[in-house]
């Protein structure tokens, strides 16, 4: 009835490395937002948001803010709205074909081109996007500028790859036997995946979603180049430059003033970090209330 | 060549460049739209080379400089130049630093990696922290080419992106040393003499204070109404009060 | 085993049909006609191909890696011959028409209703209500219904294995396939609920013919109408049914190849 | 429907196709002028024409594989800890948080640690500024860790309901089943996972740029500050658009898109092995 | 079941047991005692919570959610008794004594080899060479040996119904547990093969007692000491070997309770 000597420690040895990095993690994050908190929750208040001005001319954009992060919040609001738009769609639709139809030729390549694209830093996206518009200038559209819309179509095909490969596993993942069920129920491919296969890989999906959006609201690098500014107010079409809200907490973090600037940069931080939290909680609740449908 | 002369214009006007012309353009933006809120103006960073750059390729409607742009770029990219003000480039350090004061060669030395220790200029017993500019800042063009003789900053220098971020970091670490507009100098820094002469904008326009430049506005060609205005502006009475609140001498 | 001459046509022709997986044979040159009305029953040792030969038949094999089929399975449906392995052959409808149970249930990870009701809404486009009266007569004719009517949204994986292999056979006949394929589809139940099935499987005969593999002798001589013994791969023997009806021949044969 | 999804598939194919193309068609003039020389170099000097950036692979391969062999083990624990050993209450608390990490942006990483992190190196080890390679890789690895919890996560989770009960029944303790039946199984899902944080990790730019303080060289101690190839994008994409100097710019964003080319053959070479 | 008197002590003691899944009552207060040397088989219409029965024996019922169990399991080893559902009992080493054959073959996605190796090597930190020797000899118990010894490394999930029911068996023989559970172990296996598996199993239970579960009343004629009825979560019958032979008894006791 007694295990082995040898066998006993490395189960405690296993048991408290996982409990280790398990603890290490949380306290990490939770004082990364302890942190932000102690700091950043006394500013939070309409002033953070809307300087000045006042709050309703503010949201119409009737008149500018001037020392606040209303502009920063739409322009990343609409960014990632954009972005989401363009990718999540194709990407998904890319995953469910390579995983379930693509010949194995044509899975190889495109495989092969979504990890390479998968692997190109968002900075090299930001650079890429701002060359072609560059290009652009000289070729074809000589009036085209950084803006809103490119940064939205390089920060799409920034997370494309991750839409496109967590679908393709979630689906890639799932257990033979339900694959083979289906067909022997006379599923056409297409009817086998809308109702057998995405609804049990949808649990997958939705979290490559999330990694996605999480992804456009944070990134900086590429908007760096793409046409984010220090100040620029709301955008009122595809093509203006536009404020975001990483981009504000990187150049405040570097270039603040004053104190009290300093701390307008740690309220900037905490509500990008709830916006975040937001979003995520949304398309948790989402990822729960479709698990409840499509198992009844 | 007041806010008046904006009345009838609207549009959208993009502003990119030098880091130590951020506040200028800030305070004028301010202004301009709080009086007429149908314009806008959208304003960044970056450093002088992307103010070449951006305006050379028309991706904004202003570039801005901290350096006289060359002939070269001139030609390339059919840039205008507006100088507005005058600035200086100044050593800096931690204001709880005891060391006021270095000569040239001293200067040359930390920045060569010549001296690494604080105590071999008479200063506290650590490791001399050394931080410098990205080389297309127009900052760091006149601090190398003025004051270090165009010798090359040591390699370990943690370089920074802007000078409001280099008075952050310089005020952050109390071992450090580095260079900045004086503009942007304030109490959380301390600007060094150099062979006895204090940094200040007196004596970088009576010229005892050699690393002294320009500040330009450039455009590509003529600029455009919105851009004319906005340089006239800041060339006017009431732009001189914001170059001077800012720090700088206004060019007149 | 060799064709036998008869009037009627026949609904399943498999011909010559050679299996192998990852090069090695597990089946070889079977063949089988299938007649309307008649049940036919494959035995043969564990190994021998039984799963496989009915996988073939609706092209379930190649969903496992390296596997390569050469032969013939045709089906006739609506008086039209289909050539299963044609690549012009609409494979999802022809999975459609021919109803396999498999030997081990294979529930969805979905309600217990749902996994009878999903393949008549996608497949059939079958309205609600509909619906819910077919997935409640083919309970009830699996005898599954007065042990489930309480509980049909709960997770059909919390079934008891009698239970879930019913529930797997009334899926497949709640589609009212044109042929059945069975593969050992009593194996988890209770004589008495195996009676039950097999009377079943009698009057579903008569609408759609039955291969089916079996383990249980008692059950073969219940209800084949032919056997064919597969061994190996091959098939080694065929029994009429005066042939299964005599204790002394069915025993021997099932002696001389187990 | 297929024919729509056909299109998406090929419309990322094309993209990436597309995106390699253009940084080629931009790295040319550093071929036609025999530009490389300089840039394939170990000194960065813009001023002496000398445009090395190998400094900066050496400085993002030491952070990415830092943060990397920081976070993997940590992963690995979080996951199984996760899947296997956590009680019920904290198995939904950590799960949630480490969802929850995915979405907090690098550049709050990198801005809190310049106020907590950046002032601690500095004070405990009384070397350099704090701005270094060991901060930048402590930060990185809390970044890329979500990614690789949550992609060896989902692989677990399969596997686990496939295998639970039966080795439970089989006499495997809980550790035990993690180390001889979880973890060689999931494999490939935590090659997949590594790979994923490995290519955020090198693709990081905000936290290297906030961190690891930018000095192009090859740093001596881990105290040393060092520049990555995105950071070195990022700091000399300002300046004028035709010079060698500005084509260095595209050298590093090409050696990064193959540093990403050559893990991915070596991937596939490795992932035939994989399959169960 | 009353406990019956007899001079050795029992190996294993169910008393007053109870299952609830979701607070639906699944088993009640169901008593038993096993004796060494003795094979006690528990049959009942599908459904009627035999499954549930093994399960809690080695409290795997606590896999499955929303689980209730009241009552108390005990079993002796080495001269001790454990209660089984007491928190402080080492699971993981009582589970390992006790061997579980579960109703569908549920190999893991290893090897052959491994899937009968990786407990011997983990739970009992065998050497490999000990291990190899182990392995052949349950393989062969089951008859498996011949069929698998070229292709020991391919997948377990490519071997057919019956190989995988018996690669189980053989897996837990491995072990050489101290009690077997076993559930339905012949379901998918022929006739020829059942009969070899139901003389291991003769042999077998004078080392290790077992509790069976088996749909086949020919099966339970051959094998079973005493017999268990479950209906609905009860006991409501119980024979004695006596009993069992007597065709005419047996036959009354399966007619009432299916
Ligand atoms: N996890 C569970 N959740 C809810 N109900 C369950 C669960 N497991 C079993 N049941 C129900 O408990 C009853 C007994 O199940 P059990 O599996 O013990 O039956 P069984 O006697 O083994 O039947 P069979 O012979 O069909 O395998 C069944 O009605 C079943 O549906
Ligand atoms: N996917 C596969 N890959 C490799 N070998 C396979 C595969 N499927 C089946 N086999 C092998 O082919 C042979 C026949 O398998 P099949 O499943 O048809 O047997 P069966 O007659 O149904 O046996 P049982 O009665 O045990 O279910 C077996 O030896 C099996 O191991
Ligand atoms: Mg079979
Ligand atoms: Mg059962
Ligand atoms: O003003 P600069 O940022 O170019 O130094």
């Amino acid at each position: 009835m007694r295990p082995t000597a040898n066998r006993r420690t490395s189960d405690l040895a296993t048991t408290i490395f996982c409990w280790t990095a398990a603890v290490l993690t949380m306290l990490a994050v939770l004082a990364v937002m302890g942190f932000l908190l102690y700091r950043g929750a006394g500013t939070l208040g309409p002033n953070l948001f809307f300087g000045e001005t006042h709050w309703w001319e503010a949201v119409r954009g009737v008149r500018p803010v001037f020392d606040g992060l209303w502009s920063a919040l739409a322009g990343t609001a609409l960014l990632v709205l954009l972005s989401c738009l363009l990718a999540v769609p194709t990407g998904i639709a890319g995953g469910i074909y390579l995983s379930e139809y693509g010949s194995r030729r044509f899975r190889a390549v495109a495989g092969f081109a979504v990890d390479l694209m998968a692997g190109i830093p968002s900075i090299v996206m930001g650079l890429f996007g701002f060359s072609l518009i560059v290009v652009l200038r000289h070729t074809f559209v000589p009036r085209a500028k950084t803006g809103l819309l490119l940064a939205a179509v390089c920060i799409a095909l920034l997370v494309l790859p991750y839409l496109v490969r967590t679908t393709q596993n979630a689906l890639a993942g799932l257990p033979s036997h339900l694959r083979l069920l289906g067909p022997s129920l006379g599923f056409t491919p297409w009817q086998n995946i809308r109702h057998v296969l995405l609804p049990s890989a949808g649990r997958g999906i939705l979290s490559g979603v999330i990694l996605a959006m999480g992804r456009a609201a944070e990134d900086t690098a590429v908007i760096l180049l793409t046409g984010a500014v220090a100040q620029a107010f709301l955008p009122r079409s595809l093509y203006d430059k536009f404020e975001a809200l990483p981009f504000r907490i990187y150049y405040m973090a570097a270039e603040h003033r004053t104190a009290a600037e300093l701390d307008q940069a740690f309220g900037t931080a905490l509500v990008l970090l709830m916006l975040t939290g937001t979003l995520f909680g949304l398309a948790f609740a989402a990822q729960r209330t479709m698990e409840k449908r499509w198992k009844g | 060549g007041s806010l008046k002369s904006f009345a009838d214009l609207q549009g959208t006007l993009d502003i990119a460049g030098g880091t130590a012309h951020i506040p200028v353009m800030n305070e004028a933006a301010k202004r301009i739209m709080t009086a007429n809120p149908k314009i806008r103006i959208t304003v960044t960073g970056g450093g002088t080379g992307i103010g070449v750059q951006k305006a050379g390729e028309g991706l904004v409607d202003i570039g801005n400089t901290g350096r006289a742009l060359s002939a070269e770029e001139v030609a390339r990219f059919g840039l205008r130049s507006f100088a507005f003000a005058v600035d200086g480039v100044a050593p800096v350090v931690h204001s709880d630093n005891p060391v006021a004061g270095l000569s040239v060669q001293q200067v040359r030395d930390i920045f060569a990696g010549r001296i690494t220790h604080w105590q071999a200029v008479g200063g506290p017993d650590a490791a001399i922290h050394v931080y410098g500019r990205e080389e297309a800042s127009g900052t760091h063009e006149v601090f190398w080419k003025k004051l270090l003789n165009k010798e090359t900053v040591v390699g370990s220098a943690n370089i920074i992106q802007s000078n409001g971020a280099m008075k952050v970091a310089v005020s952050r670490d109390i071992y450090a040393i580095g260079y900045m507009s004086i503009g942007h100098i304030d109490d959380s820094v301390k600007p060094l003499a150099v062979d006895g002469v204090l940094p200040s904008q007196a004596t970088a326009i009576d010229g005892t204070y050699p690393a002294v430049r320009q500040l330009y506005m450039n455009t590509k060609g003529d600029p455009k109404p919105l851009a004319r205005a906005f340089i006239d502006y800041i060339l006017s009475a009431e732009g001189a009060g914001i170059i001077r609140a800012a720090g700088y001498i206004p060019l007149q | 085993m060799e064709r036998m001459k008869r009037i009627p046509e026949p609904m399943l022709e498999i011909a010559d049909l050679s299996v192998r997986f990852a090069g090695k044979q597990v089946l070889e040159s079977v063949n089988l006609d299938l007649y309307p009305g008649e049940l036919v029953m494959a035995i043969g040792p564990s190994g021998s191909g039984k799963t496989t030969l009915l996988r073939a038949v609706n092209r379930l094999n190649e969903a496992y890696p390296h596997c390569n089929t050469r032969g013939q399975v045709r089906i006739r449906l609506a008086d039209r011959w289909w050539d299963i392995y044609a690549p012009s052959t609409p494979l999802a409808e022809l999975r459609l028409r021919v109803g396999m149970v498999f030997q081990h249930p294979n529930p969805l990870p979905f309600s217990i209703y749902k996994n009878v009701a999903l393949p008549l809404r996608i497949s059939l486009g079958m309205n609600p209500k509909e619906t819910l009266l077919r997935v409640q007569r083919a309970l009830e004719a699996v005898q599954l219904w007065s042990e489930v009517k309480d509980r049909l949204h709960d997770s059909a994986l919390t079934l008891s294995g009698g239970q879930q292999q019913r529930l797997c056979l009334a899926r497949v006949l709640a589609l009212e396939p044109a042929l059945l394929l069975l593969d050992e589809p009593t194996a988890s139940l209770d004589f008495k609920a195996t009676r039950h099935i097999e009377a079943l499987f009698q009057t579903l005969k008569q609408r759609y013919p039955i291969l089916a593999v079996t383990h249980n002798p008692g059950q073969m001589r219940r209800l084949a109408d032919r056997v064919m013994v597969l061994q190996d791969g091959r098939c080694v023997a065929a029994m009429s049914r005066p042939e299964i009806e005599d204790p002394e021949h069915s025993r021997r044969v099932m002696e001389a190849f187990f | 429907m297929p024919h729509l999804l056909r299109a998406a598939a090929l419309a990322c194919t094309a993209a990436a196709g597309g995106i390699l193309l253009v940084l080629i068609y931009l790295v040319l003039p550093l071929f036609t002028s025999g530009g490389w020389g300089s840039v394939i170099a170990w000194q960065w000097l813009p001023f002496q024409g000398r445009f090395g950036i190998l400094p900066m692979v050496v400085g993002t391969l030491l952070i990415a594989l830092g943060a990397l062999a920081v976070a993997t083990p940590l992963a690995v624990g979080v996951a199984c800890f996760v899947q296997v050993l956590a009680p019920g209450r904290i198995k939904g608390i950590c799960l949630a948080l480490v969802h929850y990490m995915t979405s907090i942006p690098t550049v709050i990483y990198g801005f809190v640690s310049i106020f907590l992190l950046v002032p601690l190196i500095r004070q405990w080890f009384d070397r350099g500024t704090g701005f270094s390679l060991a901060t930048a890789t402590i930060v990185l690895s809390l970044l890329i860790l979500p990614t690789i919890v949550l992609v060896l996560q989902a692989t677990l989770r399969e596997l686990d309901r496939s295998a639970r009960v039966t080795c439970a029944a089989l006499g495997f303790s809980r550790p035990a089943y993690i180390r001889h039946v979880l973890l060689p199984l999931c494999r490939r899902g935590l090659l997949a996972a590594v790979v994923l944080g490995f290519g955020r990790a090198v693709g990081d730019t905000l936290i290297s740029l906030m961190l690891a303080g930018n000095a192009p060289m090859v740093p001596a101690s881990p105290l040393d500050a060092t520049r990555t190839l995105t950071a070195h994008i990022a700091l000399v994409v300002a300046t004028d658009s035709q010079s060698t100097f500005y084509h260095s710019v595209f050298a590093a964003g090409l050696i990064l898109f193959l540093v990403m080319v050559l893990i991915q053959l070596i991937l596939r070479r490795l992932g035939g092995t994989f399959t169960p």
